[in-house]
């Protein structure tokens, strides 16, 4: 059964209480907000994009230990890397938190995600939450406000 | 006759045990309502017992149970109308006449504007008209009316001239007064044609015949889980994803929002946009379990068990009442669900159910919502026999003995 | 304690039974939604059971019992609220919201115009808030908060102030987040006084306190079923009779006519002009059962118990959480009900509910739909715990048992 | 048990086959519309005052046999009567139509409603409607209507 420590792990925990790339970029960085309308969580995401490259990123918001955790997660995995990355980042990201429900009741994952999980470093501190459902809102709501941003970028010239 | 067990059926239905002054009841108002299997009430109990908490907003275990079971029913109605937009096309309304109401205040405010026509049918139940009236009150459009032939179909002889200026067509799959089916994938493809959407009033005919939103190319489909062996008070609005996502809010509260301040508000996307307030939750537990009982009949053996069972009684009713009796809708089963309007010569429909209802026959006198069409065909009501997947040859056996007593009574 | 025993109370309520995460359930989400005893349960199985058939347009025997079952819901609800016009002043809806949307967008749209105020508070639920936004955007009303003070409470300092060009008063009589009870007779009579209209919120306040329309002398309340022992699916609205008949119809459809042509339709007077389509039938047995059943009780002991709850509950955390927890209410019990919204530092209320539910314990993180509140107190969030007649001083027990373990886990 | 033959008494068959009173009047009379919306019956009441006299009264309209019988029995009990008269007679009617709900199960009145019966005439047939209480609203459809129509009335001057 899932308990509480799948959840709250220490990375997690640690990221909640320290927030990395908190704070606010002036313009012409990015600026996109992301509403959780059922539990009152906001998020903004800045990102600054310079030859393809996201060279910075900074957040601002409040909620819960998993979407703070998460966005703080996601800022230091995505930071400095190319869009490509970035957007590799993102899918796989996503990936862990649509893992099929028939695996929530096994204690392992698959060999495919086990190399994908590594990839994700400490993002992989996440995985616990697909035993949450509830909860998967919050941890991808960072992530969708980045895809969102990454689509608002003026076409490439 | 086909495979499929009425007998069976009827067990299921606890209902079916009452007795009627003297006489086991002889149902034949589905077309108002349909009795409710034993396992759809037990779906709701079971809610009740074991997961009642409100939906959304909970982290708690009961509050994500009642979660997936509400939302597991907008999967289960999305199924069953073959929606291939899936469940995030589903919005769960009152009844079929609020998601009437939806579409034409969300939609129909939105996009149809002073002079634009909606182009219903005179056969039409008052769900898909008032709503229009209101509209054309509060906006200008017209409304304006496909007519009824003598042989009580659509008459679309003059279709052509009918579409102009027609930005929406809303008919009804199948009348429940007539028992008429509509040929709604034509009336689609010449909707279409013409550039504007089309609505179908599903409340009769998903009940009764297989839907296939796929086959039926139409844009927004609206009905009732009460007529179709689920629980009163919820309905269901269908419309395509891109569709929805352009409409504006229609009721306003809690659940429908993205964000409130001092100055105003933000609606949510997808659904819950048209979903104000706490939702109709047991029902949609009870509607999943009416979906997955039709499931296992079969919705086209009840199409084609019903229609035997429709095709019997026309004949029966031809045979020993001519002269007296006249079915008010097509003579034969040919595009005709099970719905019997009766006009019995000298006898009103008030007292030909009121005697009935000495036999234990429940049938229901009056317009049947459907005003246009009565004064269309001069009348001011008819007795609606109607059937259901548990309706037997033998009511109709009744049915006969007892007008045969209303005949002779008033003769 | 009074007499008033809620261990009978709770052996009546199937979902008690229930383990969550190895332990008895602790619901504390009553706000949300009540549980449901099973003779609220067991009404609706009867009605399915032996009498479901749509109503009102029946003769038959079970269309006749549907429509008795239906009728008397309407009187149990006007008994309940001492509505001096009867059940004639009752109409059902699915929910409190569309109750508020009825009020905004027939009352409303008739009454209000360009300029005209609405004056609400704000500590309102968003289904007192967004119909107004809405009314505003579509009529050009205005929108006027009550503001809150620090104490949690409406601040009527500034009254007359905010009274000027008002035409309708709007307000909760018990917060749903706050806890807060209003002076409602004290509003209706300034209301009055400026030729002002005044409706309630009885959401929260009428499962929870006792409520006679004659004391607080107000012209409308709305609330729902399913808060106050009753089903999901039902919500009553109710108004003076001759205010009512004023009312132009809201939602189209079959039921609330008169009569239907192809020209236009003329609506039925009554609560019935407000009902359009097929209503809750089955909710509304399961509402009369919850009315039987809380006047079993007596609201006045409900009331009193709970009340009692509450001063504990805020007595203990005071104590066993000062500094760590502030609870965002009145601190004590004097015109305040069973919901107790936390703050706790550094845990966010979604955590906090989190690690709630590991110990079986149901309290309701969010904005509660008061996001104008939340935001007035600079918060995102609250978790709720909120009691209903079942609670019991364990229940409280258990939560702070919890709330211990999430504090020293995010310490 | 309420059977069909408490309702169905041969003077409504009668009325219901031969309706009295049946047709228009041209202005001055006046001309007053009821409805029962939940059947569909309609009915429209002519009536002609002259000195405080319901000089005529002519029906038409459609319903059920007990609408109709009760519109024509109606007719004949207040054509040519004083309106004082015909007030009293809507009065007894509309008292025999809401017979309290336990003498339901009753088989007899009391004797004051026996008296009032008595003095009904032809009218007292329709007592047995009470007994089908869906039915009330048919045989009250024309006295309502008529109530309205003496409602609506010029002031006497
Ligand atoms: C104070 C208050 N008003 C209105 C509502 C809305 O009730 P419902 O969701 O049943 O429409 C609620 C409950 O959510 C409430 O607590
Ligand atoms: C064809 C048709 N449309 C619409 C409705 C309205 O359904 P509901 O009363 O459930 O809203 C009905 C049923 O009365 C119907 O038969």
């Amino acid at each position: 059964m899932a308990n509480l420590d799948d959840l709250y792990r220490e990375i997690i925990l640690d990221h909640y209480r320290s927030p990395r790339n908190r704070g606010e970029l002036a313009p012409p960085a990015l600026r996109v907000e992301g509403f959780n309308p059922l539990c009152g969580d906001e998020i903004v995401v800045y990102v600054q994009v310079e030859d393809d490259v996201l060279a910075d990123i900074k957040l601002t918001g409040h909620g819960c230990s998993i979407s703070q955790s998460s966005s703080s997660l996601m800022s230091a995995a995505v930071k400095g890397k190319s869009l490509e990355q970035v957007r590799e980042t993102i899918t796989t990201f996503k990936q862990l938190m649509t893992v099929h429900e028939s695996h929530l009741s096994d204690e392992g994952a698959t060999p495919d995600e086990d190399a994908d999980i590594r990839r994700l470093g400490e993002l992989a501190a996440l995985a616990g939450v697909v035993k949450f459902p509830v909860r998967i809102k919050c941890a991808t709501l960072a992530w969708n406000t980045l895809i969102q941003a990454l689509d608002e970028l003026p076409a490439q010239a | 006759m086909t495979s499929f067990d009425p007998q069976r059926v009827r067990t299921d239905i606890p209902l079916m045990r009452r007795v009627i002054n003297g006489r086991p009841i002889t149902y034949l108002d589905s077309g108002a309502s349909s009795l409710t299997p034993r396992t759809v009430i037990e779906a709701m109990d079971r809610y009740y017992e074991n997961h009642h908490a409100n939906v959304h907003r909970g982290v708690y275990q009961t509050a994500n149970e009642a979660t997936a079971i509400y939302e597991g029913a907008r999967e289960a109605a999305a199924r069953f109308l073959n929606a291939t937009g899936g469940s995030e096309e589903i919005v769960f309304t009152k009844n079929a006449t609020e998601s009437f109401n939806l579409l034409a205040r969300s939609w129909g405010a939105k996009f149809l504007s002073h002079g634009d026509v909606v182009l219903v049918s005179e056969m039409e139940h008052h769900a898909n008209i008032v709503p229009w009236f209101q509209l054309r009150d509060s906006h200008g459009v017209d409304v304006r009316f496909i007519p009824v032939s003598d042989d009580y179909r659509l008459d679309l002889s003059n279709i052509d001239e009918l579409m102009r200026g027609v930005k929406l067509v809303s008919v009804t799959g199948m009348s429940n007064v007539l028992g008429t089916i509509n040929p709604i994938r034509e009336l689609a493809d010449m909707a279409h044609a013409h550039g504007a959407l089309i609505a179908v009033d599903g409340a009769q005919s998903v009940a009764h015949l297989p839907t296939d939103l796929v086959d039926l190319d139409v844009d927004f489909m609206a009905f009732s889980a009460h007529k179709m062996l689920g629980p009163t008070g919820l309905g269901i609005f269908w419309t395509r994803a891109e569709i929805m996502e352009a409409m504006p809010p229609f009721l306003g509260g809690g659940g429908m929002i993205k964000d409130v301040s001092l100055d105003g508000y933000t609606p949510a996307s997808g659904p819950t946009r048209f979903e104000a307030g706490t939702p109709p939750i047991a029902q949609t537990a009870g509607f999943s379990a009416a979906v997955t009982y039709i499931e296992g009949l079969g919705m086209d053996n009840i199409a084609a068990y019903e229609k035997e069972l429709t095709g019997d009684a026309l004949t029966r009713l031809a045979l020993e009442f001519s002269g007296r009796v006249r079915v008010i809708g097509p003579a034969d089963t040919l595009d005709r669900g099970g719905v019997i309007s009766l006009d019995v010569d000298g006898v009103h429909p008030h007292d030909v159910a009121q005697v009935l209802d000495q036999f234990g026959v429940c049938v229901r006198p009056g317009h049947h919502c459907a005003k246009p069409l009565m004064r269309r065909f001069g009348l001011a009501a008819t007795a609606r026999a109607s059937f259901g997947p548990y309706s037997l040859v033998s009511d109709t056996d009744v049915l006969l003995e007892a007008l045969g007593h209303a005949v002779k009574m008033f003769g």
